[in-house]
């Protein structure tokens, strides 16, 4: 986190269009499954970096997330049931997701540490219960498909990636702000925060909006790019997989979640091809390996090597 | 507007009790825009539950405080802060994944969405001002103790309080920050000096007894959660009960443990 | 102490990263092949892992068998069949990404669907997206009715199958008030709906209702609900462990000896029902567990059926497991009826699927040991299968059969028309 | 009438249980503060090792001195992994989390995702409102209580307890005074490990075995021991026979699903208008 909050502006310019440009051509060296699989790495690591803005920069580990992406991905469903376009409709995702996270901060809001972590997965839980009960809604544990005609693999790849660099620029631009600090300081000492005369309440509410609407617009891209929602979308698994990506890559950083995300779905899809269900395994013991040995993730490591070259060259 | 000689902080019948547990008797106590006050007293006396309490940050049992005529009894931390009253804390309490720039801008900052150029400045002024310009760019997780106590002081003032509520600022601290941190609230306690941060009144706890009747206006001594006495320095000096307390000081700073201070 | 012969310029670093980077995405590419002579690939969805990991082992044990078969024979049209699988992970949003996999980077053509409605459900867009024909195996109603589409055929029967040819064999012949146990989830729900609208509209009445959630633990709450005085029946609708733990405090409970106990054919697929309280259960299957429960005249071409898969006529393979015998014969029966279908209309890869769905459209099926489950055929309004069902139960340990229920038998009203 | 009775009869026969397995918990997170989100794993494998005496070893009463000792010994290794980061409430989920995906997995790695039954030990029912009810459940009922109270005794009337107890109120005093409290903290986790085993092989028989089964079980188990307050044993007990009662009987007068949502929406309610339950343990372990 050091290194994206010691870059300058024009440092960071650079990069992102170095970035850009590489994401820009890639599908033109990739497979028709690989630009899938990077399309879906990018919805991921936009839920990834929404749990990251609420655990990463505000310290609130929730297990709640999947409730957005689940709302999310049932708004664009309905909306084009009812007739409305793309566009629209993912803002509708992000508002209706994000309205969701008012809700849900508002309701946990005053609750921390370990029990924070159990309120937001009995939330989740309740969510999917819910979400199975009415099938009527949501088609159940079986789902729906989304009517809507698929796209090419390259319009959705660029479409994803138009929205993932949006909401990376966001992101950036949030955490730098004065608000970003504030949830810093939130994360850091919560005490401190509040005798400086920051209302705990409502920046944690306000980072469960954001961090929903975003969540919802990581579902919304999902329902659309795969085609189908289910009750499934709900299941506090979910949150989970948002938590490990963020943990692995490197919470408190923008790039991070993206990194985690991206690692893990090319992990997956090589280990479930060759070994299959030693995954589970891989991921757990990876995600005690982080924990222990290097908390700030994948990231944290890369960062931590460049600066041993600037250290060396120095020297 | 608070002029100097006007009651800045009026408090009445203020208790608190945890669990049964006594932690402050009806204590009655004011302050007047330009004035200092020190609060002495054993460990556990409750000295910290008072300033807390002032501060908002724990709810109180019965009792009324009043500040700049408007009362704030009921108010959370965040509120009492945004009318001007600023609380450090007794133990240094930083950010400290953040640095020290960032730590003070934190406080500063005044707008949600722009980094304005005044806040920035205010954050300079501050630094030089308790000496740590040359730390900036530090994370205050690696600062020494008396400089986070340094950080410390900074934050609380870049709130632009008119009442500082400071616990036991110098205690654990070592000479040198000490001396910083006493120079400023002695200045800062200045009347013509004040006009700079608008601060109007300062409460501080402490137990060295030089620090104590160097320069505050007024002294109160507690002792099990009451206030003995309230009075200019020479008047409380001579009060009996103060007597035996500064001659077994000694005694009282080899008892372990603070009961008011986590509860 | 630093040799700056072999340090790293950061420039030369990153070079050296981003073009093994790369490489490395560019070698995992695997080009998708197009022309004729070349193999034939097919795909199967399998759950290989996750909550339907027994059924997806035999599934992928099946689909094998075929090909190996197939291969030694000389291919399909002279031409080679190459099997490619993927596991769902028995999750609909896994399993739809594993579609396109199969897909677009192991090049299948055909695809073998999952054990997983969701899953089904879930891949559907992916086989009209990518125009590619699919054979699910979940059971799912709606999959051949309000969601399905012209690629989409399922050569097993639906939940409303089932019910179809249950509800009329358990009236006549166990009772006509039932209690139904189901999972509160889709499957339960949907096939609650199929069986007891049927029932009612017959003159039978359900008299309790019990919805039971997936991963119960204590089922004596719900159990406590029926009333055997009022009921004849107590129908079963769960699947794995909730059947197991509801069929072990039905024991428990003394229910099994006041009433007829009835399965849907998850309760006891692939389980071991060789304890007391699985004892007397009747349940409907698609196809039987024990070689003897075949029909005499398939009997031998399912000895030679199941010894190429590698089950004993106990229904149990070389570890001991046991069978999902009601489904895993359709990945070897897919694989047969696509050599028959492509050999007839003289496909090629890549070309138009047209003939071929023509082909498929309204195929009758002989039994033989292409097609060892029996005859069946494919209805061509919404390209839903029928087949023989048969009914049996528990006895002494061992699923008997009692009674097989002809194609007809299960034929519902269609609910689409492709 | 009847239904009702059962319910409650029922309920405090499987909260008993419950209680059992929270107390696991409660010993690790209310005494030491520390989540151990891998307790449901640990029943999970104390069930299996169940599952495996009475396959293997022919004799299922062999797992209730297996089941404990071998998963108090993992319960050991997860504290010695977590050394590093004890002191961190939200580091010790996250690693918690991590040991239990693993253990999750390599179950499915070892034992296949079939479901696996163990029959249970007594063959003989007694008639219970008109129902049969196995003796076994008694049993299990009985062994629970009794482990209970052996657990509260020594929790609050032995030094070991007052240690236990002590290193969690003030770590660095309880170092300073003489108390090994990473010892002690390792004795919670085997503690912890012990009665999670334990709990898996006494419910082994009565419930159907799969991979899944532990964290299934988690969220109820932790939604118990902080309702019924940190450290506190007997409030947990009568917090889960509550809840097993409630559950019973939402699901025996509701529909399922919705008795389940209703179970849990109001454990989350009295979660969330009474967040002081917590209290002290929380912010100390949320201060800078």
């Amino acid at each position: 986190m050091q290194m994206e909050a010691s870059w300058n502006l024009g440092k960071l310019l650079t990069v992102f269009v170095v970035v850009l440009t590489v994401f820009g051509v890639l599908p033109l060296f990739l497979g028709r499954f690989q630009v899938v699989l990077v399309t879906e790495a990018l919805i991921l690591g936009v839920y990834a970096l929404s749990f990251d803005l609420i655990f990463g920069y505000a310290g609130m580990l929730s297990f709640g997330q999947s409730i957005f992406f689940g709302v999310g991905a049932y708004t664009i469903l309905y909306s084009f049931k009812g007739g409305l376009g793309l566009a629209v409709s993912l803002l509708l995702a992000v508002f209706v997701a994000g309205f969701f996270g008012l809700l849900v901060g508002g309701a946990i809001v005053r609750i921390k540490g370990a029990k924070f972590f159990l309120v937001t997965l009995v939330g989740s839980i309740l969510f999917y219960l819910l979400a199975l009960d009415n099938r009527w809604l949501t088609g159940g544990s079986d789902g729906m498909v989304v009517p809507t005609v698929f796209p090419g693999l390259a319009e959705n790849y660029y479409l994803v990636l138009g929205v993932s660099v949006t909401a990376i620029l966001f992101a950036l631009i949030l955490v730098r702000s004065p608000l970003g600090l504030v949830l810093k300081m939130i994360r850091d000492n919560e005490r401190r925060a509040g005798l400086l005369g920051y209302s705990l309440k409502k920046y944690k509410v306000i980072t469960f909006t954001i961090g929903g609407g975003i969540a919802g617009l990581a579902g919304g891209l999902y329902a659309y790019t795969s085609g189908f929602v289910s009750a499934g979308f709900f299941h506090w698994t979910r949150s989970a997989d948002a938590v490990v990506w963020t943990i692995l890559g490197g919470a408190g950083t923008v790039v991070g979640p993206f990194l985690g995300a991206a690692l893990l779905t090319v992990v997956s899809d090589i280990l479930s091809a060759v070994v299959g269900n030693i995954y589970p395994v891989v991921v757990g013991a990876l995600l005690v390996l982080a924990v222990v040995v290097f908390p700030r993730g994948v990231f944290g490591l890369l960062e931590g090597t460049i600066r041993n070259w600037k250290g060396d060259s120095g020297g | 507007m608070i002029r100097v000689g006007e009651t800045l902080l009026e408090v009445r019948g203020l208790s608190k009790r945890y669990d049964g547990f006594r932690a402050l008797e009806e204590v009655d106590l004011s302050l007047q825009a330009g004035h200092v006050k020190g609060i002495m007293g054993p460990n556990g006396a409750g000295k910290s539950t008072l300033l807390r309490l002032l501060a908002g940050e724990i709810e109180v049992t019965s009792g009324s405080v009043v500040f700049a005529g408007r009362a704030v009894t009921e108010l959370s931390v965040d509120r009492t802060s945004n009318l001007g009253i600023s609380y450090m804390p007794q133990r240094p309490s930083v950010f400290p994944a953040l640095t020290v720039e960032e730590n003070v801008r934190g406080a500063a900052q005044t707008s949600l969405i722009l980094n304005r150029t005044d806040d920035e400045s205010s954050v300079k002024t501050l630094l030089d001002l308790v000496g740590l310009g040359e730390r900036a760019g530090v994370r205050a997780v690696e600062l020494p103790f008396g400089e986070k106590r340094l950080l410390d002081l900074a934050m609380a003032l870049a709130t632009r309080p008119r009442l500082l509520l400071a616990d036991e600022p110098t205690a654990g601290v070592d000479r040198g920050s000490a001396e910083t941190i006493l120079g400023l609230l002695r200045d800062l306690s200045l009347p013509d000096s004040r006009g700079d941060f608008g601060l109007k009144g300062l409460i501080f706890t402490e137990h060295d007894r030089e620090i104590l009747f160097d320069f505050p206006d007024e002294i109160g001594f507690l002792h099990a959660g009451e206030l003995i006495v309230e009075d200019v320095p020479e008047q409380v000096k001579s009060h009996e009960l103060v007597r035996n307390y500064l001659a077994n000081q000694r005694v009282f700073e080899d008892f372990k443990g603070d009961v008011g201070k986590d509860a | 102490m630093k040799d700056s012969g072999t340090k790293l310029t950061r420039r030369s670093l990153l070079k050296g990263v981003m073009s093994g980077g790369l490489s490395l995405l560019a070698g995992g590419f695997n080009s998708f092949r197009g022309y004729s002579n070349s193999p034939i690939t097919i795909g199967l969805q399998a759950e290989l892992t996750g909550g339907l990991a027994t059924y997806g082992y035999w599934h992928l044990k099946s689909a094998r068998a075929a090909v190996k078969r197939i291969n030694a024979e000389g291919g399909i049209d002279g031409r080679k069949v190459r099997l490619v699988h993927e596991d769902t992970e028995t999750d609909p949003i896994t399993g739809s990404r594993k579609m396109k996999r199969l897909i677009l980077k192991k090049g299948a053509e055909l695809v073998i669907g999952s054990q997983h409605s969701g899953v089904c459900l879930a891949s559907l867009p992916v086989s009209r997206r990518f125009s590619v024909p699919y054979f699910p195996i979940g059971e799912a109603t709606e999959i051949t009715g309000s969601e399905g589409h012209e690629y989409v055929f399922r050569l097993n029967c639906s939940v409303e199958a089932h019910a179809e040819a249950g509800y009329r064999w358990i009236m006549e012949n166990l009772g006509t008030s039932w209690t139904v146990v189901y999972a509160d989830y889709a499957m339960g729900q949907s096939a609650l709906e199929e069986w007891g609208s049927r029932l009612e509209t017959r003159g039978g009445r359900i008299v309790g209702k019990i919805a039971v959630p997936q991963g119960t633990d204590d089922f004596g709450p719900y159990l406590q609900k029926v009333d055997p005085e009022q009921s004849d029946v107590l129908v079963i609708i769960l699947y794995g462990p909730d059947a197991l733990a509801c069929l072990r405090r039905s024991a428990e409970m003394g229910l099994s000896d006041e009433l007829a106990l009835f399965g849907n054919t998850g309760s006891v697929e692939a389980l071991d029902i060789d304890f007391s309280g699985a004892e007397g259960l009747w349940s409907i299957t698609n196809y039987p567990r024990r070689l003897e429960g075949t029909p005499d005249e398939l009997m031998d071409v399912n000895r030679d059926f199941r010894d190429m898969v590698g089950i004993n006529p106990g229904g149990r393979g070389q570890k001991g497991r046991i069978v999902d015998a009601s489904h895993f014969w359709v990945p070897w029966e897919v694989v047969n009826l696509l050599k028959e279908a492509i050999e007839a209309v003289g496909w090629e890869v890549n070309r138009d699927y047209s003939r071929l769905i023509e082909y498929l459209e309204g195929a009758d099926i002989p039994g033989s040991l292409d097609y060892p489950q029996g005859d069946k055929f494919i209805r061509d309004v919404d390209h839903q299968g029928f087949h023989s069902q048969y009914i049996q139960r528990v006895d002494g340990g061992k699923l008997e059969i009692e009674t097989e229920l002809p194609p007809e038998y299960s034929e519902y009203e269609p609910n689409a028309d492709l | 009438m009847s239904k009702l009775a059962f319910g409650l009869l029922n309920g405090v026969v499987w909260g008993t249980v419950l209680a059992l397995l929270s107390s696991g918990l409660n010993v690790v997170f209310g005494l030491m503060g520390t989540v151990n989100v891998a307790h449901g794993s640990l029943y999970m494998f104390g069930a299996y090792l169940a599952w495996i005496c009475f396959s293997f070893l022919d004799s299922f009463w062999l797992s209730l001195i297996v089941s404990p000792l071998a998963v108090g010994l993992v319960g050991v290794s997860i504290g010695f992994l977590l050394k590093p980061v004890r002191k961190d409430p939200i580091l010790t989920v996250l690693g918690t989390f991590g040991i239990t995906i693993l253990l999750q997995g390599s179950t499915l790695v070892l034992w296949g995702g079939t479901p696996r039954r163990v029959p249970l030990p007594f063959d003989s029912t007694f008639s219970l409102f008109g129902t049969g009810y196995s003796f076994y459940r008694i049993f299990v009922a009985l062994v629970s209580g009794l482990v209970l109270y052996c657990l509260w005794f020594l929790v609050e009337r032995t030094k070991f307890g007052l240690r236990l107890r002590a290193s969690r109120e003030d770590p660095e005093l309880s170092s300073a005074i003489g108390i090994p409290v990473f010892n002690l903290f390792l004795l919670g986790f085997a503690l912890g490990g012990a009665l999670a085993g334990l709990s898996g092989a006494l419910i082994a028989p009565l419930v159907s075995l799969t991979p899944e089964m532990g964290l299934r079980i988690f969220a109820i188990v932790f939604l118990i021991v902080i309702i019924g307050g940190l450290g506190k044993i007997w409030r947990s007990v009568v917090v889960a026979i509550y809840f097993a009662v409630f559950r019973g009987l939402a699901s025996i007068f509701l529909d399922s699903t919705k008795g389940l949502i209703l179970t849990f929406s109001l454990a989350l309610l009295v979660v969330l208008v009474n967040p002081s339950i917590l209290g002290r343990s929380s912010a100390n372990a949320n201060g800078s």
